[in-house]
This record gives structure tokens, C-alpha cells and sequence, in this order.
């Protein structure tokens, strides 16, 4: 068969979004691709010039749907830089806690739409069984299902609410056990293994150079990790250290990366079971919104001249957010604000991925590689 | 030597045609009598084949609104997944403090009141009997909807109607002709195989000598109308699921009619019908614990050509949106999904025909031959026709193909052809050895020597266990896993890779 | 600290026989056998971690939703439902919205306060400072004159903060509360009715004022009236906040924080919000008004505030007077 | 823990700053930036545009800052001294490729408590600023980094700061078809609907004014 392109999206199962990548196929060889963006690029960028510091946070939850407290909280700390707050340490325990509920929600989301990439729609069920208990954690905390509004400049919304710990405990318990059936139905399945293993090769000096970070280089073990190697937060207090899979000597293939993910999740609820016991304050006590200890006063004006960034562990890579104050109302509104995508970024490389490789591999590399086209189009 | 049972469909409607056109005889004026009279066994044959074959499609289409039945509630269950089935119920939701839950009252002049009654009851005695409203619809969910009618059986049904009446669409640059023919080679052949089919020893429409052979031809015509819808709908999506589908309707074809062919070498016979009969009369055991190699390849070169998951890269939905019914719409769409379906359905009467005895209950002759019981089962055995145990064992087999669905991931085309070249292909063969050895050297006149199947199944059993507690023990020792997959030949180094090493 | 580990893959993870269809077929039928009466009890398909039981309801919410609730004493599982008489069959759960609804089964995610419903509006402590409207960041809101009872006036005769408010004039406006209002109140139920409250005073025009006698004519249209003025109380017309877009609402709650007068709630209502139209979506303020009885804790605090202030005032106003 | 320390990262910061403040055309200095607790030191560099290339050159060839993360372009209609400035964020990731034996990659097991010297992740802020111009542009570094490959190409779209040497420059977040020399992050640029009657008055013809729109505040 002759060479020929076809157009995968803006409407296709594989994208996982409203995006197209092109595919040149030699019968059914990819040859060549070219990825397309932008079609649902809302100017969120250009929209934050115009509002103030607490109203941004709104915006920046809607960046992206399957994890928005993340990138809300990547903004607060961009932003409380540039304000210069000192956060309460209680304050900061409950963004743990909030931050990493939202990564087990986003990897759940996105083990369960790896499932039918590769033709299992039972995962999909079973995984969003358990984002439900995560999502019903963070709505506690938040008061809404996917956008919860939760951080805000000093501190956060809310004390943990009444019971949240009890509940969070049996919860995250619970899932803990119910990873070995995920395991089971991937790790354990000689079908995904021989579609994964072996399977859009990635190779860490590649990944580095190209700018993609999270957990799909931590698959092709470069232990390299925003939490552990530009602190913030709390992480230090805790007992931990990051997942890094260990790959071939051919970069890092979708196997990998999924067990990168399982190991996160893993963590994550450790995470948050660690915070909870350590809270300073203990988990059960309860602050009125508005406390001194969860939630430090905090100037509302940003002076022309100032800026505030800060790197971000987003559950797909590295987010960042660079704010330039001084901008409308003497300051009240910030001048710039620029967004990192993680996967703005990763997306051109995991186009070059797959070339290569088979028409049924494009799904299976890039489904391995997370992409969420809310956060890249911005 | 035949069994039967009492449900003589055949013989019924043959004695009344026959009556029917005696009495047709004997009331015509005496100067055309002769002349009807050599026209009569023709006619007779004539209107037989059409009751036989009305008969049988009225079967089929009636048995085969379980499929999607079991296909939706087995899968509910393996997938975690229970809830509401909204096809009837969801006409109307309620309004304020009525809701649908109590449609009953809607109806007039109080008909609905025994319903209600009855609903009351089974609320009652199973526990739903809670204070609080919604907590009490919680419970009350098995028998919210309209119990009696099986939740969501109608489902089926209400797709169709929903199919039937929209617009039909072809593509501009479509091939118009071929467009059009694609679904009708599709569909006709697929009820074509059901002629073939035995539901019971006396319900079959068409029963040539080589009916095996001819409904295998049948079988396979169908991937013919695959390429062509594929390539005639104009799209590079349908092109490609529609080149796949050859392909691998090619490469599983050829394993599975030698694997059948293993089946008429060890029956002695292309008829179906004699067959069945080989397995209840003449050995009377199945050909499952004779053949178990071919029972597993028959499965699964079947599942293959019916393009079920995991074989199902001519529609894999993720990469090819359809596949090669992309471009269909509206009734052809949903007849041709009502054509994968029957052929599913086909494939598990097919290896209940083949494998596990047609119309005999397991091990029938040991049970009606105990002591006490046996008279018991002998009753039991008699009443129910066998028809019955031919349509739960196929929808058990269904059953199990919907499991391998929930749980298998979807092979690459690649890998579906190697596999299906390298392993399948020698295997039936060696199955097909296997059987014209048994059939030559073991068979008796008598039957199948008292050893053979207990033997042959336990070898296979044990075969069987060796394969699943296979374990790679060095990569568990080490604690890490292989790098690279094990198939045989690698088709992805991908031409990158190729660029690098050179 | 934990050692440093590095993920080196399930042990499991070969592609073997065993894997073919052993382990990944055997984990689905347990989860299909789970969901069967009584094989689905038996432990080596539980793996002793489906299903465990644990009380999920907290103290707080016992005492918020009071003991009646459904959700109190339940023996609850995070991911599974049983019915007390069908114990043996576990099933996954599916809030079948509408006939169920969330509140009943969970009610911890629905505390006052938190959950970001609709907005909803107590008109007589809202002082139209537009705090709200600033705070939004899609302006969705608006402020709309209405009639309304200062919350100062809301007070009976003998109520602690009573005689704060302000005093009826000619030619002011009237309030009088419902007879039956009590009873409306206690009937309606903000979360499932989708209509605006009911009202909770009939207001009047007052013509002329001689004594304890009124003569005001009624806003609904029933006439002119004399009536004893110790049943009437004074009103205002008066801009107060409340009209939303719910088409651009993002739900974010920012203007409920904004208020600095106890006016401004997010209520649990969650439905009942859609419109054929874009019009339709415009939310009036009648709709967002909330009765005083739903947040009576936090109205009864600013009218305590409001009226120390009054007190306050009045005093300075008094000694001034006597110097 | 097996976090960064944090007097390491500001020895290093430091170390790093004195090198390459004597690079000719760079001011260098270690800010410190705060993340809500504690204090992260990061090294700014301000560069003009004339040396940008061969400054990009050897921090990747000398330096170790081996990842691009992000690009911002910022449009100063109204500054004096900088109308548009051009703000690269890069990490020393201070991974070293991890070596593989028997086919497998043996990941470096490093605690990260325990780094120093060049091995320590940094954050580095490049600073351009481009005087008043119509036509802003500097040097590209699509090739050294290719990760700001896509960086270079959104600042392109967003802000319209051209990238000298970038191959391949398009449109990406935008349409195709949109108009040359549109680029909307430049502030001249308003954002319609931001007040309230504005945004009711609109051209598209929605009609979704409410009817007493006038008595509305």
C-alpha cells in the first residue's frame, strides 16, 4: 500500500481530548506524524490579566479536568511567592493532602482510559469505582466534584472537615488493597504485556533534552522529581522518596510508564496517610474557615517590577507558573501570567515516539503517555 | 440409530402438509387429480422447506435477543458495574414528589392496581420496607423498574426500532453499488449458515450429506462483504479495518477448517445431524473429552472470526474509530451488528454441535442409568426437548465469551496474524493428526474403548495445569522483568531503530 | 527514612500461559462471583478487604441531620450497598439520581457552608455593599432593588434586640408576616423545590398613619386595609444583591466568602438549575432569595452585630442630646 | 528524607552565579524565591540579546542546564526600559544519564539529601529584554534545548516574539488561519466583555440582554 496520511482527531477515541495528530502510515507502519493543538485554546492566560489574585484561582482549576486541584495549587505558590506570604504549616499539610488525593484521582482517571486504549473496558469501570471515593474525599474538602476552588493566597478554604480523616483512612485502606486487582488485570495479562513491553521506546537523555518530565521520566529511571529536587510544601517532613521504574537499555517503553503511575498511586496514598498522622494540630480538630492557622493574611496588590514563579509536581510532569506583577489596579491584577503545560511539551515527543511503530500502537504509546488537552491548549 | 425427543417439529409439519395436500388432492375435480399427484412430493418438499425454514429463523431471532441480554448483564456483573438499565423505564423520570417508580398508577381505570399489589408485596418480604423514601428506592431498585419484563431485555428491540427509523446515509465519494451490496452479502450469508443448523433433532430446515462443508463455505463468504464495505465506504479508517479483517479472517480460517475437518475425521461424517448422533448414539461420548486440543482451537479460531475481543482489530474502536463500519449508519448498521451477533451465536451452537453432544444433557445416559434417581432423570429427561440443552449450552458458550471479553486486552494485528500463523496452523494440524490416529487405531466398532476419554482428558487436563503454573523462576528470583516481549519474530524495531543500528 | 527503591516491575509480569488467560480471566469472575447471593460472602472472593465495614458517618453530621437520618447507624461500605434483608447481595453503588439523591446516602459531603450549590440570599441582612459582585470573577451577578425587612425589624416584641429598627412613616412601606407562615416554612424544602420560597410577609403601602391605626393598601392587590399597627412592621424598598447568570456561574463560592455581613450562602440545592433558553438561565432574585430560618444562627449573629451598633449609636446620640 | 537540602542548593546557587556572572554580556545574581514555607534559591540571569546564543551554548555545554522548561514573552507598551522582555526558565536537573548493563538500565540511586557541588537541581531564570521595536526577535535555542522547541513557537503565537533560526515556526494554540501579526497576548490587545454592560451589548446578537438591563447595576 502506498504511504498515506490520515487525520486522527479532533474526534477520536485515541486522543483523549479535542486534538488531531496526523499519521503518515506505510501500510500499517507509522512513517510519520505531526500533532495539531489548539482546539480549545480559551486564552486562560490572557483572561488572568484581568483578574484579581484570588479570582485566577477559579481559572486555573479549569485548566485541567481530570486533576484540577494541582494546577490550582501550582498557582497559589507562584502566586504567594510573588505576594510574599508565609503559609501556615497546618495550611500546608492539607494542600499535601489535597494535592496528592488529586493525583490518585488523576492516575485512576488515566489507568482507566488506559484500559480500552488497548481494548479493556473493565478497567475503565473498576478504576472509576475508585476515583468516586477520591473525588467524594476531595468534594468534602472542596464542596465541588471536579473543580473544587480549594487554595487560596495564604492558606486554604477549609479545615479538614469533621470525620474527613476517618473517612479518608478507611477509604485509601481499602484502595490500597484494590491496586493488586489492577495489577492482576495488566501486570498479569500476557495480552497487555506483549502490547506494552517493547512498545514506544523513550530515552531519558532524549526525555531530558525535550523537556518531558513526571513520570514519563521517572520510567526511564532518571530519578528526577520536583518534590524531591526543588522542594516545597512539606514533602521533606514526610518519609518517602519517588518511584523510578527501571527500564531497558532502549529508554523507557509503556510498560514502564504504567508501572511508574501504579507506584505513584501507591505512594500518594501513603502520602496522605502520613499527612494525616502528622498534621500539625491533629487530623480531627477543626479551624472556621478563615483561621489564623489555615489561612495566613495575605496582601491583595503586587507592586510593577515584582514576579513570583514557582516549579510544580503536576500529575503528568512539571507545571509551572510565572506571574509578573503590576498590572491593572495599581498591581490588584497581575501583568502576565504564563503557564507551563507539561503536556504541551510532551506531546510533540510522544508523536515522535511512535514512529515506527504500528497503527494499533498509537493509542497504546500515547495513552501511556497521559495526555490531558485541557492543560495544553490552556 | 437417531435420537429424538418429543418436539418433532419436522415430523409435525410434515404430516400436516401431507394431509393438507392429500385432502388439496382428493378435493380436486378428478381430470387434474393425476397431474397434481406428480407434482405433489415437490410441493410437499416445497412447503416443508419453507415451515422448516420459517421455523428455524423464528428460533434463531427469538433465542438470539438473549445474546445482548447476556452480553449486557454478564459483563455489568464482571465489570463492577450495576445499575439502572434505562431502556423502558427512562421514557419518563417524574415530576416533583411522583416519579416513574409508580408508572402503575398511571394507568387507567385502576389496571395497574394488581401490579402495584404485587410489587407492594415483593417490597415487603425482600426487605425494602425502609422509612425514609430514597433509602427505600435504594433497595427498592430490582423491582423499580417493570420486574415481570425482565429489566432491559427489550433493549434489544428498542435499539432496533431506534436503528429502523433513521436516515440512511452514503458517503459522497463512497462507491455507491458496492456500498449498498457489502451489507447484503454480509447479512444473507450470515442467516444462510443457520440452515445448516440443528437446533434439535428434529428442527433443521436444510440437512444435505455435506452440510458441514457447505455451511463452512457460507461462513466464510462473509469477510468478503467485509472488504468490500471497507473499501467501499472511502475512508481510510474502513480501508484499513476492512484489509485487517482479510487478513485475519484468512489466517484463521484455514486452523479452523482443518480443526473442523479433525471433527468430521473423528465422527465419520460431513452431516452435521450425524455428527450430533455419532456423539449421543454411536461413541456416546463427547468430542470434548475425545478432541480437548481441538475443542480449544475450535474456540478460539472462532472467536477470531467473529471479531471478538481479543481478535477484534477490524473494529478496534480505539485506533480505527469503527473500523470498517465506520460509514454506515441507521437500520444497515444495525443489522450488520445484529449480524455479528448471530454469528457469535452460531459459533456457540456450532461448538456445542461439535464438542459438547448437540441436544444431550451431560453424561444423560449415566444418569438415567442410577439406581434410584435414574427413572427421575429418565422423566425429566424426556420432557424437556432438546432444544432446550442446545440453546443453554450456546448461551453459556456466549457467556464465556463475554468473560474473555471483560478480561482479555486487544491483540495487535501483527501479533493476531503471528499467532495465528505460527501457532494455530501447526497446532490444528497436530489436532488433526491426532484425530485420524484416534479414529483409525483407536475407535472400535463398538465405540471408544473404555480408557480413551478419561486418558485423553487427563492428559489434556494435565497439560493444561503444566502450562498455568508456568513460571519464569529466574526472572522471579532476580526480581525484574524481561526487557523485550517473547514473540517470535520482532515487528516493531520500527524504522527509527532500523536508521540508528545501521 | 525509607530506602531508596527502585520500581523493577510486577514479579508476575511475564508473558506466559498463565498469563494468557489464568490470572486476568480469574480476577474478572471474582468480581462477576462477588456480586452473586451468597457465593459472593465467601472469603477467598473477598480477599478480606471487599467490602469492610466501617460507620463513615461522623458525630458532627449525626448532630447536624439529627438521628433520624437514613444515613445514621448505617454500617456502611465505602464502595459497596446491601439491603438489611438481602445481606448477602453486595452490589456496587449507583446513585440513581433522581430517585435517589446523594444527601440522603452521604450527607458529610453536603455541610452548609461547604458545598458550592447554587448561590442563595437572606435579603434582610444584605446591605447592598456589592462585596459579591466585585468578588466574581465572570460578572454573573447583579444587584436588583427589592422590597425587603431590614433584618433589624425582623425581631418580635420581647425579642432581645427588639426596637432597633426603623419606625413606620406615611407614605414608607409595610410589612406584615404571614399567619400560616410557619407552617409553609416548615414544608418547604429548599434542596428539592425548584421554585422561589415562599414569601414571608404581605407587603403594604401606607397611606395614613393616626395613632395605633394604619390605613395601608396591600402590594397584592386586596385594597386598602386599616389595620392596628403593632401587627405591621416597617419594610423598604431596597437595592440588594441577588440576580445571577447561572449560565456563567463557575460555582466557585468566591462571593459567598466576599460577604462580610452574614447575606451571602451557597446552598446545597444542586438541580433544578437548567433552562431551554439562555434567558432561562437567568436566575431571579426571588429565586435566590433564602428564608432567614435556613442560616438562623448566622442572621440572628448579625442582627445582634447590627443592632449593638444601633445601641451603640443611639447612645452616643442620646448623651450628645443631653449635653 | 531524600529531599534537596536547602544550604546545599544555596552554596551551589551561589557557586554557580560567581562562574557565570564573568561571562561577557551576563549579570548574575541568586535570588531567593519563597514556596509558601521555605526559601528556593534561584539564579537569574540577565543577558542581552546579542550574546544570548553563545550564553545558551555553553550553560548546556559547560554548565550542566540540561532542561528547558518554559518560555515567557511579556509585551512593556509603556516601560521605558524594556518593551518586550523575553524570560527563559531552565533546570539543572543534575541527573547524569543512567548507565544500563545486561540490557536493563541500573538507575543512579542517589539521595538526593546528600547531593552536591554540580549535582545539585537548580532553578535558573534567564532574563532579554528587547528594546522598542515592531518586529521583536532573538536568537533561537530550539536546537540546544529541543524542548523549547514548542516553548519558542507558543511565545511566537501568544506574545510575537520571534525566534531568529527557529525552524518550523507556526502557529499552534491559535488556527491556522489566523490573521498575521495577531498575536494576543500583546497588550494592545483588550479582552472584550470585561464589565458588565459591555459584555450584555454584544455583536454576536445573542439578545441575551435582560429586558431591564438599564435598571440593573
Amino acid at each position: 500500500m502506498a504511504e498515506m496520511w490520515i487525520s486522527m482527531g479532533p474526534q477520536h477515541p485515541m486522543t483523549h481530548g479535542l486534538w488531531t495528530l496526523k499519521v503518515k502510515v506505510d501500510g500499517e507502519t507509522v512513517v510519520d506524524t505531526e500533532p495539531d493543538l489548539g482546539y480549545i485554546h480559551r486564552g486562560v492566560e490572557k483572561i488572568c490579566e484581568s483578574r484579581d489574585f484570588t479570582q485566577i484561582t477559579t481559572y486555573c482549576d479549569r485548566l485541567c479536568y481530570a486533576s484540577a486541584n494541582t494546577w490550582s495549587h501550582a498557582y497559589i505558590y507562584a502566586a504567594e511567592d510573588l505576594l510574599g506570604v508565609e503559609v501556615p504549616e497546618r495550611a500546608e499539610y492539607i494542600r499535601l493532602v489535597a494535592v496528592e488525593l488529586q493525583r490518585l484521582a488523576s492516575h485512576l482517571m488515566w489507568l482507566g482510559a488506559y484500559g480500552p486504549d488497548i481494548g479493556n473496558l473493565s478497567v475503565m469501570v473498576w478504576c472509576l469505582r475508585e476515583r468516586e471515593m477520591m473525588m467524594d474525599l476531595l468534594q468534602e474538602l472542596g464542596g465541588s466534584r471536579m473543580h473544587y476552588n480549594f487554595p487560596r493566597v495564604g492558606g486554604v478554604k477549609r479545615d479538614l472537615p469533621h470525620g474527613f480523616a476517618m473517612r479518608a483512612r478507611h477509604k485509601l485502606s481499602l484502595f490500597l488493597e484494590r491496586i493488586q486487582e489492577y495489577e492482576s488485570l495488566f501486570d498479569e495479562s500476557t495480552i497487555f504485556l506483549i502490547r506494552s513491553q517493547g512498545v514506544g521506546y523513550a530515552k531519558p537523555e532524549e526525555m531530558i533534552n525535550h523537556g518531558v518530565s513526571g513520570p514519563n521520566l521517572r520510567a526511564g529511571g532518571v530519578n528526577h522529581d520536583i518534590r524531591t529536587s526543588h522542594p516545597y510544601s512539606v514533602y521533606s517532613e514526610l518519609d518517602w522518596s519517588p518511584a523510578v521504574e527501571r527500564s531497558s537499555i532502549k529508554g523507557a517503553d509503556c510498560y514502564d510508564r504504567y508501572r511508574i503511575r501504579v507506584e505513584e498511586m501507591r505512594q500518594s496514598a501513603d502520602l496522605v496517610l502520613q499527612a494525616l498522622d502528622k498534621m500539625p494540630g491533629g487530623a480531627e480538630t477543626y479551624h472556621e474557615p478563615g483561621d489564623p492557622k489555615i489561612l495566613a493574611k495575605a496582601p491583595s496588590r503586587a507592586p510593577e517590577g515584582t514576579s513570583g514563579s514557582h516549579h510544580f509536581e503536576d500529575s503528568r510532569g512539571e507545571s509551572m507558573f510565572y506571574i509578573a506583577g503590576g498590572g491593572e489596579g495599581r498591581g490588584k491584577m497581575p501583568y502576565r501570567v504564563s503557564i507551563r503545560s507539561p503536556m504541551f511539551i510532551t506531546i510533540p515527543y510522544a508523536s515522535k515516539c511512535m514512529i515506527g511503530y504500528k497503527v494499533a500502537d498509537i493509542p497504546a504509546i500515547m495513552g501511556s503517555f497521559d495526555p490531558c488537552i485541557g492543560e495544553t491548549d490552556r | 440409530m437417531t435420537s429424538s425427543d418429543w418436539l418433532d417439529i419436522r415430523g409435525w409439519s410434515e404430516s400436516i402438509i401431507g394431509w393438507s395436500m392429500d385432502t388439496t388432492h382428493d378435493l380436486l375435480p378428478n381430470s387434474i387429480q393425476n397431474d397434481f399427484a406428480e407434482i405433489q412430493p415437490a410441493l410437499e418438499s416445497f412447503f416443508l422447506a419453507t415451515v422448516m425454514c420459517t421455523v428455524v429463523f423464528a428460533i434463531m431471532m427469538l433465542t438470539l435477543m438473549v445474546v445482548p441480554y447476556i452480553e449486557r448483564k454478564f459483563i455489568g456483573r464482571l465489570m463492577d458495574r450495576i445499575g439502572a438499565t434505562t431502556s423502558l423505564r427512562s421514557l419518563w423520570i417524574g415530576e416533583g414528589s411522583a416519579t416513574a417508580g409508580d408508572w402503575w398508577n398511571k394507568l387507567p381505570m385502576g389496571m395497574g392496581t394488581p401490579i402495584g399489589f404485587v410489587n407492594a408485596k415483593l417490597n415487603q418480604s425482600f426487605g425494602n420496607d425502609h422509612p425514609h423514601e430514597t433509602i427505600s428506592r435504594v433497595n427498592n431498585r430490582g423491582y423499580h423498574g417493570i420486574w415481570f419484563l425482565l429489566p432491559g431485555f427489550f433493549q434489544a428491540l428498542a435499539d432496533f426500532l431506534k436503528f429502523a427509523t433513521k436516515e440512511h446515509i452514503v458517503p459522497k465519494k463512497a462507491d455507491k453499488l458496492v456500498f449498498e451490496i457489502a451489507p447484503i452479502i454480509i447479512i444473507a450469508t450470515t442467516i444462510m449458515v443457520y440452515a445448516f443448523i440443528p437446533f434439535g433433532p428434529h428442527i433443521w430446515a436444510a440437512n444435505p450429506d455435506l452440510s458441514l462443508i457447505f455451511m463452512m463455505a457460507i461462513f466464510g463468504v462473509a469477510p468478503l462483504g467485509v472488504f468490500f464495505a471497507g473499501w467501499a465506504s472511502n475512508n481510510k479508517y474502513t480501508l484499513i479495518g476492512g484489509m485487517r479483517s482479510a487478513a485475519q479472517l484468512t489466517a484463521y480460517e484455514i486452523p479452523l477448517l482443518i480443526t473442523v475437518l479433525s471433527i468430521a475425521v473423528i465422527s465419520g461424517s460431513f452431516n452435521i445431524l450425524e455428527i450430533v448422533d455419532f456423539q449421543i448414539e454411536t461413541s456416546n461420548t463427547w468430542n470434548i473429552f475425545i478432541l480437548p486440543l481441538g475443542a480449544v482451537l475450535f474456540l478460539v479460531t472462532m472467536i477470531a472470526e467473529v471479531e471478538r475481543i481479543p481478535f477484534d482489530m477490524p473494529e478496534a474502536e480505539a485506533e480505527l474509530v469503527e473500523g470498517w463500519w465506520t460509514e454506515y449508519g441507521g437500520i444497515r448498521w444495525g443489522l450488520m451488528f445484529a449480524t455479528e451477533m448471530m454469528r457469535a451465536y452460531a459459533a456457540c451452537i456450532l461448538f456445542a454441535m461439535f464438542f459438547l453432544g448437540g441436544w444431550e444433557f451431560p453424561f444423560q445416559d449415566l444418569l438415567s442409568s442410577l439406581p434410584i434417581l435414574g427413572g427421575v432423570f429418565e422423566i425429566i429427561f424426556t420432557i424437556i426437548p432438546g432444544l432446550v440443552w442446545v440453546l443453554l449450552k450456546a448461551w453459556l458458550l456466549f457467556a464465556f465469551f463475554v468473560w474473555i471479553r471483560a478480561s482479555l486486552h486487544r491483540i495487535r494485528t501483527d501479533q493476531i496474524l503471528e499467532f495465528g500463523w505460527l501457532y494455530l496452523l501447526p497446532l490444528s494440524l497436530v489436532n488433526l493428526v491426532i484425530a485420524t490416529f484416534l479414529r483409525l487405531e483407536v475407535w472400535t466398532d463398538s465405540g471408544w474403548p473404555i480408557w480413551a476419554a478419561p486418558v485423553l482428558t487427563i492428559i489434556a487436563l494435565f497439560f493444561f495445569v503444566v502450562y498455568a503454573i508456568d513460571e519464569d523462576e529466574e526472572a522471579l528470583s532476580q526480581s525484574r522483568r524481561p526487557y523485550s516481549t517473547q514473540t517470535l519474530s520482532k515487528a516493531y524495531p520500527g524504522t527509527q531503530e532500523k536508521q540508528e543500528v545501521n | 527514612m525509607k530506602n531508596l527503591e527502585y520500581n523493577t516491575g510486577h514479579p508476575h509480569a511475564t508473558p506466559n500461559f498463565r498469563n494468557l488467560v489464568i490470572r486476568p480471566m480469574w480476577i474478572t469472575m471474582k468480581t462477576a462471583l462477588r456480586t452473586i447471593p451468597y457465593i459472593g460472602k465467601a472469603k477467598f472472593l473477598k480477599n478480606d478487604y471487599h467490602a469492610q465495614e466501617a460507620t463513615m458517618v461522623d458525630e458532627f453530621t449525626i448532630n447536624r441531620v439529627g438521628e433520624n437520618h437514613p444515613s445514621v447507624g448505617q454500617v456502611y461500605s465505602a464502595d459497596r450497598e446491601s439491603s438489611p434483608a438481602l445481606p448477602f447481595l453486595e452490589r456496587p453503588v449507583t446513585i440513581m439520581y433522581p430517585y435517589e439523591r446523594l444527601e440522603d446516602m452521604e450527607p458529610w459531603l453536603f455541610v452548609p457552608g461547604n458545598y458550592n450549590g447554587r448561590i442563595g440570599i437572606v435579603w434582610e441582612t444584605c446591605t447592598a455593599c456589592k462585596a459579591c459582585v466585585k468578588a466574581c470573577p465572570n460578572d454573573c451577578l447583579h444587584m436588583t432593588s427589592e422590597t425587603r425587612v431590614n433584618v433589624l425589624d425582623t425581631t418580635n416584641e420581647g425579642d432581645e434586640w427588639h426596637g432597633y429598627g426603623g419606625e413606620l412613616e406615611t407614605g414608607g412601606l409595610a410589612a406584615r408576616e404571614k399567619d400560616n407562615f410557619t407552617e409553609i416554612e416548615t414544608e418547604f424544602d429548599l434542596v428539592h423545590a425548584h421554585t422561589a420560597p415562599p414569601q414571608q410577609y404581605d407587603f403594604a403601602e401606607i397611606i395614613d398613619i393616626s395613632g395605633d391605626t394604619a390605613t395601608v393598601r396591600w402590594q397584592d392587590g386586596s385594597g386598602i386595609e386599616e389595620i392596628n399597627t403593632s401587627d405591621l412592621r416597617p419594610a423598604e424598598q431596597d437595592i440588594v444583591s441577588g440576580r445571577i447568570d447561572l449560565g456563567r456561574c463557575m460555582f466557585c463560592g468566591l462571593c459567598a466568602e466576599a460577604c462580610p455581613f452574614e447575606s451571602f450562602f451557597m446552598t446545597n440545592e444542586y438541580d433544578g438549575m437548567t433552562g431551554y433558553t439562555r434567558e432561562q438561565l437567568w436566575m431571579d432574585a426571588s429565586r435566590t432569595r433564602l428564608l432567614p430560618a435556613v442560616h438562623q444562627e448566622r442572621v440572628d449573629m448579625e442582627l445582634a452585630k447590627r443592632a449593638q451598633k444601633e445601641k451603640v449609636k443611639r447612645e452616643k446620640k442620646a448623651a450628645k442630646l443631653e449635653a | 528524607m531524600s529531599v534537596v537540602s536547602e544550604e546545599s542548593q544555596i552554596s551551589s546557587a551561589e557557586d554557580l552565579a560567581e562562574k557565570l556572572d564573568a561571562v561577557d554580556g551576563v549579570s548574575s545574581f541568586v535570588d531567593q524565591r519563597s514556596n509558601g514555607t521555605q526559601i528556593r534559591p534561584v539564579v537569574k540571569l540577565q543577558v542581552s540579546s546579542e550574546n544570548w546564543r553563545e550564553v545558551a551554548e555553553s550553560l548546556y555545554v559547560d554548565y550542566g542546564v540540561d532542561y528547558c522548561s518554559m518560555i515567557t514573552g511579556i509585551h512593556w507598551p509603556e516601560s521605558k526600559d524594556k518593551n518586550w522582555e523575553i524570560i527563559y526558565h531552565f533546570l539543572r536537573t543534575g541527573v547524569k544519564n543512567p548507565p544500563h548493563s545486561e540490557g536493563v538500565v541500573q538507575p543512579i540511586i542517589t539521595n538526593n539529601s546528600e547531593l552536591t557541588g554540580s549535582d545539585v537541581p537548580l532553578e535558573l531564570e534567564v532574563t532579554i529584554h528587547l528594546g522598542d521595536t515592531r518586529t521583536p526577535s532573538v536568537a533561537s535555542i530550539q536546537d540546544i534545548w529541543v524542548g523549547a522547541d514548542w516553548n519558542e513557537k507558543e511565545t511566537w503565537d501568544l506574545v510575537g516574539i520571534d525566534f531568529e533560526g527557529h525552524e518550523g515556526m507556526r502557529r499552534v494554540l491559535q488556527p491556522h488561519e489566523t490573521p498575521k501579526g495577531y498575536h494576543p497576548l500583546q497588550k494592545q490587545h483588550k479582552l472584550r466583555y470585561h464589565n458588565f454592560q459591555e459584555m450584555y451589548d454584544d455583536a454576536q446578537g445573542f439578545k441575551r440582554k435582560p429586558v431591564d438591563s438599564e435598571r440593573v447595576k
